[in-house]
């Protein structure tokens, strides 16, 4: 059964939800990630994810199997959207059940964490001025920083 | 050899398209990428890169094989 | 609109978490108490909740408003179950959204802390072996620690 | 004077009813503890405890008044 899923639809959150349940948990976490209208001082009005999809899902496998492993959670999950979306769409979504919500924090939050930091995906925001640009994983435009020499 | 170049993000804007066979006497991602760097006037620093081979990642002085998948990696920036 | 309640009956978390919906939010995190079937090495098999309504109305809301004043969030809401509950019941649901994912992960752990700590609601576990009892604030049992002397 | 008293959880076990009015002779919240503790046998002490007056937490000096709602709430344990 995999738990780390790239989806080119919406996501169903209750399903994934569904996912964690277990008897000896006392506390679920969940972090969503949802489009944003601004970034650095820009209006945004849409954005899309692009993912080399055979090593983000092995590598948020990988991830998801670490948390277990880290923490004392019963069961982790996380689905990242790809494609294009609009403002207030969701994202990506994280989460975790564990007999306890100190664990089940921290491991949602390292997972998230993980995710933005390892997994091959990539934002392209759209900007209401017209401009696009690809982002560096502090939200920073590769654009500006890289090509505008 | 022939290698299966797949293009993400910033790269594949600069490099105009998603992928390409190259034929190449690059024998490591790093010869590789210095050639293809040039050839699509990528200038992002191959520190700033990670690299996978048929899927995985591998280190930068890895020995490519005919037919491998090589995706140069920018910096990612999902969730 | 009241931001913190008390539910006789299942908790609709689809609802409560449309609430926290806005447009410059970019993260949501939520945390769910679940019964669970054990608790101090005893097995659980039901528990009931019993609240001082209008101070566990007031308190809970006035937690929601100064969490708001004190991390960098959009909304924030909390619903808390009382009654009778069996094993993976939701007890308790607090969802946060904020513009970024540090203040929805500390607002949200924040807020289930001092509810735990100043809401005025009791858990009273009842265990398989027939016994059953009041719960303090860190899970332990009331009766064995204040009555049993 | 009258007050309207309300248990909860272990107290209202221990007092074995959940309210009662009490004439009492008790004007702070202290006092009337004090009083309900030796008739119903509380073996909590009043650190333990927090107290409310008409649906607001108070001070164990506040004054008292006739028809009060009084409540001695037992550490919570919610969530």
């Amino acid at each position: 059964m995999k738990c780390f899923r790239l989806a080119d639809t919406s996501i169903d959150v209750d399903a994934e939800k569904a996912a964690l349940g277990h008897a000896a948990a006392g506390g679920c976490v969940t972090f969503e990630g949802w489009v944003r209208d601004h970034n650095e001082g820009r209006v945004v009005r849409r954005l899309d994810y692009q993912a080399y999809a055979p090593l983000a899902e092995s590598e948020g496998e990988a991830i998801l199997a670490e948390a277990l492993e880290r923490f004392h959670v019963r069961e982790a999950r996380c689905i990242h959207r790809v494609g294009s979306l609009a403002i207030g769409d969701l994202a990506v979504w994280a989460g975790v059940s564990a007999d306890h919500r100190d664990a089940a924090f921290a491991a949602c939050r390292w997972i998230i964490d993980e995710v933005k930091l390892r997994v091959p995906i990539w934002k392209n925001e759209h900007y209401a001025d017209g401009e696009s640009g690809w982002l560096h994983p502090d939200n920073t435009p590769v654009v500006t920083s890289e090509y505008s020499r | 050899m022939n290698y299966q170049m797949l293009y993400f993000a910033s790269l594949a804007d600069r490099a105009g398209r998603a992928e390409e066979v190259r034929d190449s006497a690059a024998r490591t991602p790093r010869e590789l990428y210095a050639e293809v760097a040039a050839a699509h006037d990528f200038t992002l620093a191959a520190e700033r890169l990670r690299v996978a081979v048929n899927g995985a990642f591998v280190a930068w002085d890895h020995a490519l094989a005919d037919r491998d998948e090589v995706v140069f990696l920018p910096p990612v920036s999902g969730g």
